[in-house]
């Protein structure tokens, strides 16, 4: 058959009938749907939103682990919530997340994950193979062993990158506690963007990008003016899901454990040390209801920038 | 109709203006990118150094160097009487997750996908959010009292089903796209033909998503394979520990690394997960679809 | 094998398109059934519909003596082949023929055997351990047939089966089709926005428009009668010249020149109505003929052993370039063909010309069989 | 454990079916290896057999653990929150006081009845090692033993800067003295104690604490928690001295894996002074077990008794000062064998048991009869036990006290970093009256 | 507008695929020239030669004076309307035509007017604040030529450019194109697989097979006198009957009759040869007739004015049902159908039958002209 310059949704005359638009061709039905939505929508409500909300009215109570406050945890109303924005420590945290995310997330992972799939996009064979499979690796390891690599490869005095680079004494995870686990967050998190950028490229028909080529458009212009209108979906998927998990990312704290000096502390190394070192759990809890109320905001900003934005196509 | 009056480009006649630098560019620009995936490659390579060498080293520090090369530490290792059963408990609790979230999420991104629900990706992503938390730290105490009481303290079912609860949002939202990009007119084929929904599950969308399915299992997997705190939570003995827990008893009274046990451990406790993903991507693809869509 | 009938058939989508509206029609039974229309004019839906895999927001459908409105389309006995073939990409040839088997619960041995022979009587013989993608268009297309052969069904659907082939395969497949229907003789509906598809394959034609239809027919009847002006425009590899004339003196007056009003047509005085003829029932001069329209050649198209001449009509008694836009299409046979720019006249053939009212077609039929012998395809003046 | 006892048989102490549980965080092949091996090999066994001889089947499992601290201690109280858990608990002495007022812990004997307190161990247990046991004047658990703290110091590094083989400063002065002499070697840091979040609690034990001891205060006195008080300024001046003044090095301070470093250092030579527990002695530097083995151990490293600011500044007036620790075990309340249970503790810490848990190493066991056999042979556990345990101080055992812990490591940190010592005490002092509920609780 | 010639073309894929071998090609200034060739034989891979979206592998590409075989496609003055149009969905139609001018900086006012004039060049003036989404077929194929034309390229390159488009506006877009290209005026190649395409639109065209070119030249050339068996096969509406015929006695026998061998062939006894002739160059009679091939009536396809009936050949000598497997298509005028299974005869038209020696062709050209008048498409005996 003839090689299909684009793919079959975007000929003219449909050659498949594409997505949603002829919902339910195995004629489901609404009961049989609900079926199959039972038992997946019964784990999550059981085992994520009862434990979810649960947390919630933790939070706005004082409770802790240990101590009297766990025999005769109280009520106490906002109280949390509003320690918790005076708390020079939080803000200062919320500010390290923030920056964590936008550093590691949005230009790590997105940047560096869509540039690897622009370079590899049409390369088959074993440097590409090699390549996703390293990518890959970073991701699929556990962080346990992530973090020692991390730390190996980091270390002041036997760290492999300054036994490379000559320059033994360089002390990354002091001096750029931040930079230092955004480079790790961004080695760790770039398969995900990687596959997902992926995936879309495969979507850009080429015959857009050779017509940007014929009117003698470079390589940004291309980009700018095909690939990225083409593929907003799937950058609004990859910053939603990539934003939200390296804003609840953990593993920076084996790394650097908050520090030095809670330089490198952002939100989730905060509830950790709030929660478990510092057994206060009620006000652990209101911090996590804040940090998914931050989500969601930056879940909006995301859909406003990128979203909505209908093509009758 | 009329013929637009045109300026007529500057004709050069020159035998290729511009030809040189333009070939120069090209090889340039592929030089460029030779560079940039190598530089990719270092950098994601790197890190891994030590994983490859410190196992080997009879005296591993914290520098990858080439080791005096021993199998010394794999025999203590196995000396150690958990090290190789967490291994088998992890893939118990992982192939357990993997099969339940890859199985409930293929069903309900299916129903998502296929019957209009009002409102679908609004509770589709309220459920990632929730997701997000109970994955924090703050949730210990809810997730602990739920387990015992239904029963679940050191219980793996109990392990399997908390962590398969919150890794199911994200699962039915990628494997979502995969069934939105699925031609419908498999399905139809097959239903005039007289299969039943399960039937084409079976049949048809199953077979067809499998990439979206492996990929989705082996991010279970990956998920679970190195998640401390729940197991550790909820399992009581080592006997039932998986290897995120006993990676973590692999220290001494002062909690200093033994390198030469947790190095080799790493090593193992990896080796599933990457030999896993290779499997797995040779076989059935591993690859994603995606773009929320309208 | 059965005929199929539809009564005040009408759907709605949830968007509020109405894609079909209340249409009535009869299928009979081991018929070659083309449905023909512009795109979105409702023909799949309306195979979808008989297949089960719409339901019909009113009406009833029956396959035979049954009613099939309320059953599910696997109950209804039919078998349906996509635009896209829809084969099953991760099944083998042999397991795609055999699927609807499967599904019926015959024993493996039995669908591999069955499997077998259909796509032998089909010549996939040596294909059945491929896969789709390891095929080219044409086998798809015949897989995909295969697979609906392989259950015996009552009734066949085929939407565009030949759209996805390209020009020279689709005269094969075309010509495969009409053989192995006849062999079958299974009642077959099928869909196509190519009237030639159409007119070459079919025994019947239904031609729809919105929603409803607008002719059913021979290839025959539909191509030198069509009911009305929709049909006319849309039937023939080049569509009929459709020209405003209005009716002096009893005579037509087209583009300002008088030609005679078809035999049993009422028409009075000052009337406005269209006059219809073929490019191919149209004859060419060079020189001026009496009866004939005055024409600059504008564009001279190659059609292989004749061309399609395009004028702009210039009536005579008006001056040159003064011209309404009334433009004709005429079949010129290999050796005449004028060069744009040039003058001719066109003189149409007696007895091919159609006149219609508001669209509506009134000149009655002519003498049963074909007018005169010897009157073929822009051979004769 | 206690909820899966098999519910027909009678519950109470004349059970013949007993089924009991030990939790504690050690694990063979890990963790504290050997105290697991203990329990598996030793007292499981013995007891059951003791129990058959007696009539009684008894059915001793050994749940161990081998995590950070914290987390043992989250899964240990969500345990007994929730009424489930061991029957006998291995604790950290320092969690008693906030489980005893989370209602996780009952005293001994209102668990296990009158026989605790005819118990013969307790006469060979010192006061103020039972202290760690104890909340509020009730013995809630068994001390598993204690340690202290003193400074190390290397003899070599001592020679070569001109300072005496045997040393022993008797104020903070002659510390900072002897790092300046120090510091002219070359690569060599003169003093390591610790300071930072980054060690954690060994910031506080092994820095922070001492050093307040030493100018005389308490972190926690008469319901009130110390803020910045002139000792604590007196601390912080002291760090800020140290690390302001090129004496240590600021950087190891943040490390996470600073205090591993420290070690390796001062295996290697290159720390001249450095403060840690006798821990330190035991498993680090040890020549054969130690993770940092240092062959010469025995003639190259020396210890002093941490000097008070000026002699006599100390806590109670001493010259010299110390902290200490050390894990306790208790028995859940919720045990169905109560009884049982604490023949099973009791038995855990009789002298025999105890010196099968030594298993021929050495360590400052809770029983001064044990002491007494097993440390004869080694100065510089005697030194310990005889010197420095006599002026040594605990932690207060209550909730908030990890958090004021994590207060008092930012101070330090802040202190290291170049922040005078008033600024930081002022800033910890804010902190505290955070955590303990307002200034009412805090003295300044 | 400029001139392209190729010399020495060759194009290899990295897997190895010699898309195109050693190919000359002159295609001259102004000209509208057409690629036809089966699928996969090079068509698309030359024109992307052309606009240097590919690099050759071996030899040069001229447009103009200018030798561009090393230049980048955005400098080569070259506009390209792909197959699916390759319109930006999220871009109106007027900053869809005005693209190239912002990629050369042009400024907006500029633009804005540049592609509004355009627009209403090519009807789209209403259509400007469109996007492509919301266009008919017809009307996004005309916005992809009015962003080609907006900036003045020398030449165009059409992949394909009909081929998404529906049977009837298919026909419409030929013609509009055929005009579009005359008033331009600009050196156009064009990619079909459709023949009938090719011949309808084009000046030239070239033939192509597994990456060379098999024939070049005007369509009536390459209709009339295909110059070889490939050529034969491809062009037409219907493909020229190739039957098997050897020389006996100075004479042809092709399915058992003898023929007489075309003027100024030199023949050999006993030499094997192929035998074309256009079903439209067949005359089909009920009787029995001279000359005539005998055959049986197997399908009879409605094309409109005339029906595409194909025999089973039945040598005269030979006992029916013992057919060799020849089959014969004939074009037959409307009226004068036989029924299937009828036995009929078949005429070929004096002048109008090629010889193929090893599938190359030997008759030599007849007297320029037509050979006669009235000779046309299946009208006569
Ligand atoms: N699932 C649907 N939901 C809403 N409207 C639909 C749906 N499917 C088709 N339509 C609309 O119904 C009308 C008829 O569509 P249908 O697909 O039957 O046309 P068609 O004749 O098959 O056209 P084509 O030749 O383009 O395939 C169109 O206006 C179309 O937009
Ligand atoms: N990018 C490519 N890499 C490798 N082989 C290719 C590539 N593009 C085309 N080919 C091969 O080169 C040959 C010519 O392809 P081309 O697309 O030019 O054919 P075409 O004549 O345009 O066919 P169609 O009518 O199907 O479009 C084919 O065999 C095709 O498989
Ligand atoms: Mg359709
Ligand atoms: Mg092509």
């Amino acid at each position: 058959m003839a090689p299909v310059t684009s793919p079959p949704d975007q000929a003219v005359k449909g050659r498949r009938r594409a997505t949603g638009a002829a919902p339910d061709a195995a004629g489901l039905g609404r009961a049989r749907a609900t079926g199959f939505l039972v038992p997946g929508m019964v784990l999550i409500l059981l085992f994520l939103v009862v434990p979810a909300a649960w947390t919630i009215y933790l939070g706005v109570t004082n409770y802790r682990l240990t101590g009297l406050a766990a025999a005769n945890p109280e009520v106490v109303g906002l109280d949390n919530y509003t320690r918790a924005l005076t708390d020079e420590r939080f803000r200062s945290s919320l500010v390290l997340t923030l920056q964590f995310v936008l550093g590691s997330a949005v230009i790590g992972q997105a940047g560096l994950g869509f540039a690897i799939a622009y370079a590899l996009r049409d390369r088959r064979g074993p440097l590409r193979r090699l390549v996703e499979g390293f990518v890959l690796l970073s991701w699929i390891l556990p962080s346990s062993v992530v973090a020692f690599l991390w730390i190996a490869l980091l270390d002041r005095d036997g760290g492999t990158l300054n036994a490379l680079l000559g320059i033994p004494g360089t002390a990354w995870l002091l001096d750029h506690p931040m930079l230092s686990i955004i480079v790790f967050n961004t080695w760790r998190g770039t398969a995900f963007s990687m596959m997902l950028y992926a995936a879309a490229l495969e979507n850009v028909p080429r015959s857009h990008l050779e017509t940007a080529r014929l009117a003698g458009a470079g390589t940004w212009q291309q980009l700018r003016d095909v690939v990225f209108p083409r593929i907003r979906g799937h950058v609004l998927t990859n910053l939603l899901l990539i934003s939200l998990w390296t804003f609840n990312d953990f593993a920076p704290f084996l790394i650097t454990a908050g520090g030095p000096e809670q330089r490198s502390e952002i939100l989730p190394v905060y509830v950790y040390k709030v929660a478990l070192s510092g057994g206060e759990l009620g006000f652990g809890a209101a911090i996590s209801f804040v940090m998914l109320l931050i989500n969601l905001v930056i879940a909006l900003v995301y859909l406003r920038m990128l979203g909505r934005r209908k093509e009758t196509a | 109709m009329s013929t637009a009056t045109r300026t007529a480009p500057a004709r050069t006649d020159r035998p290729a203006p511009g030809a040189a630098p333009v070939a120069v560019r090209h090889v340039l620009s592929r030089i460029g990118r030779y560079v940039f995936l190598c530089a990719v490659l270092g950098f994601f390579a790197l890190p891994l150094l030590w994983l490859a060498t410190a196992p080997f080293d009879e005296t591993p520090t914290i520098t990858a160097s080439l080791p005096r090369f021993t199998l010394d530490n794999f025999r203590a290792l196995l000396d150690n009487p958990y090290a190789l059963s967490s291994l088998l408990n992890s893939v118990y609790l992982a192939a357990g997750t993997a099969v339940l979230v890859v199985t409930f999420a293929a069903l309900a991104a299916y129903a998502l996908s296929r019957v209009r629900v009002p409102g679908r990706d609004a509770l589709l992503y309220g459920l990632l959010l929730l997701s997000s938390i109970v994955t924090g730290t703050a949730t210990m105490v809810p997730l602990f009292e739920l387990a015992f009481r239904l029963n679940l303290i050191d219980s793996r079912l109990g392990v399997i089903l908390i962590l398969s609860g919150g890794l199911l949002p994200a699962a039915i939202f990628i494997l979502k796209d995969f069934m939105d990009a699925t031609p419908t007119s498999y399905e139809e084929s097959a239903r005039v033909f007289g299969a039943s929904p399960l039937q084409i599950m079976r049949h048809i969308v199953v077979p067809v998503v499998r990439p979206g399915l492996a990929t989705v299992g082996v991010w279970a997997v990956a998920n679970v394979w190195g998640n401390f705190l729940v197991p550790f939570l909820l399992l009581r003995g080592p006997e039932k520990a998986p290897a995120a827990v006993i990676m973590y008893t692999l220290y001494t009274e002062g909690g200093q690394a033994d390198l030469r046990l947790l190095s080799t451990f790493s090593l193992l406790y990896s080796l599933p997960v990457a030999l896993m993903f290779v499997f797995v991507s040779s076989r059935y693809g591993f690859r994603f679809h995606g773009g929320i869509k309208r | 094998m059965s005929a199929i009938t539809m009564r005040e058939l009408t759907k709605v989508y949830p968007n509020g398109v109405r894609a079909l509206d209340a249409l009535d029609l009869e299928i009979a039974d081991g018929e070659f059934f083309a449905l023909l229309g512009p795109s979105g004019c409702g023909k799949t839906t309306l195979l979808r519909t008989i297949a089960g895999l719409e339901t019909a927001s009113g009406g009833r459908v029956h396959i035979g003596e049954r009613d099939v409105t309320a059953l599910p389309p696997g109950r209804r006995d039919v078998a349906m082949v996509f635009q896209d073939y829809a084969l099953f990409p991760h099944m083998t040839v042999q397991d795609n023929i055999a699927y609807p088997l499967r599904i019926k619960k015959v024993d493996r041995r039995a669908r591999a055997d069955k499997a077998a022979e259909t796509a032998d009587e089909l010549g996939l013989g040596a294909l059945l351990q491929r896969r789709p993608g390891q095929l080219s268009g044409g086998q798809q297309q015949r897989v995909a047939l295969a697979r609906a052969m392989a259950c015996h069904p009552q009734v066949f659907l085929l939407d565009e089966p030949l759209s996805n082939l390209d020009a020279r395969l689709r005269l094969e497949a075309r010509t495969f089709l009409k053989r192995l229907q006849r062999e079958l003789g299974v009642t077959t509906v099928f869909v196509t926005h190519d009237q030639a598809e159409a007119l070459a394959l079919a025994d019947r034609i239904a031609v729809m428009e919105g929603g409803r239809i607008r002719q059913v027919g021979t290839p025959t009847e539909v191509f030198r009668r069509p009911a009305n002006t929709f049909v006319a425009g849309f039937i023939g590899s080049t569509p009929m010249n459709l020209v405003d004339a209005e009716v002096r003196d009893g005579e037509l007056v087209v583009a300002g020149t008088r030609l005679p009003v078809p035999e049993g047509v009422q028409v009075t005085d000052g009337e406005k109505l269209t006059y219809g003829v073929r490019p191919e029932y149209l004859d060419h001069t060079a020189e001026p003929a009496s009866g004939g329209l005055r024409g600059r050649v504008v564009v001279v198209e190659n059609l292989g052993s004749f061309s399609l001449v395009s004028l702009d009509l210039q009536p005579a008694d008006a001056p040159a370039g003064d011209t309404p836009g009334t433009s004709l299409q005429v079949v010129v046979p290999e050796g005449r063909e004028p060069a744009p720019g040039d003058t001719g006249w066109v003189v149409p053939r007696p007895g091919r010309s159609l006149l219609y009212r508001d669209g509506e077609l009134v000149t009655p039929e002519a003498t049963p069989a074909v007018p005169a012998a010897r009157t073929a395809a822009g051979a004769e003046q | 454990a206690t909820a899966c006892g098999d519910s027909s048989e009678p519950a109470g102490k004349d059970a013949k079916n007993i089924t009991l549980t030990i939790a504690a965080n050690s694990i063979v092949g890990g963790k504290n290896s050997a105290g697991a091996e203990w329990i598996e090999k030793w007292v499981i066994p013995r007891f059951v057999e003791a129990q058959k001889a007696k009539g009684v089947t008894a059915k001793v499992t050994f749940v161990p653990s081998g995590v950070d601290d914290e987390q043992y201690k989250t899964k240990i109280a969500l345990d007994l929150r929730s009424k489930g858990g061991a029957d006998v608990i291995a604790l950290d002495g320092i969690w008693v006081g906030e489980f005893v007022q989370a209602g996780y812990l009952k005293p001994l004997s209102d668990v296990a009845g009158g026989e605790v307190d005819s118990w013969e161990g307790w006469s060979q247990i010192p006061e103020t090692v039972q202290g760690l046991g104890s909340f509020e004047g009730k013995r809630y658990g068994i001390p598993l033993g204690t340690d202290g703290r003193v400074l190390y110091y290397n003899k070599k590094l001592f020679a070569q800067a001109g300072l005496p083989a045997e040393w022993q400063p008797t104020s903070w002065q002659e510390i900072l003295d002897a790092g300046a002499k120090l510091k002219t070697l070359p690569g060599v840091t003169p003093i390591q104690i610790n300071a930072g979040t980054a060690m954690g609690e060994a910031t506080t034990m092994q820095g922070a604490l001492p050093l307040l001891a030493g100018a005389g205060g308490e972190i926690y006195a008469d319901g009130k928690w110390a803020g910045a008080t002139q000792p604590v300024k007196d601390m912080l001046d002291f760090y800020a001295k140290v690390y302001g003044g090129g004496l240590g090095d600021p950087k190891l301070q943040q490390e996470a894996k600073g205090r591993d470093k420290s070690f390796a250092e001062f295996a290697a030579g290159k720390i001249g002074i450095l403060a840690e527990g006798d821990y330190f002695w035991r498993s680090v530097v040890n020549p054969t077990s130690g993770i940092a083995k240092m062959a010469d151990r025995d003639t190259t490293v020396g210890y002093a008794l941490i000097p008070a600011k000026q002699p006599g500044a100390g806590i109670r007036g001493q010259d010299f000062v110390s902290m200490s620790g050390g894990g306790v075990r208790v028995l859940n309340p919720h045990s169905k064998f109560p009884s049982q249970a604490w023949e099973l503790l009791s038995f855990m810490h009789s002298a025999e048991g105890v010196k099968a848990e030594l298993a021929g190493e050495k360590r400052i066991t809770a029983r001064t009869d044990v002491n007494k056999e097993v440390l004869a042979g080694d100065p510089m556990l005697s030194f310990i036990t005889e010197k420095v345990l006599p002026v040594t101080a605990y932690r207060p055992p209550l909730a908030v006290y990890p958090q004021v812990s994590v207060a008092l490591q930012e101070a330090t940190a802040a202190a290291a970093s170049g922040t005078s010592a008033d600024q930081a005490a002022a800033a910890y002092q804010k902190k505290v009256e955070g955590i303990v509920g307002g200034p009412g609780n805090v003295t300044s």
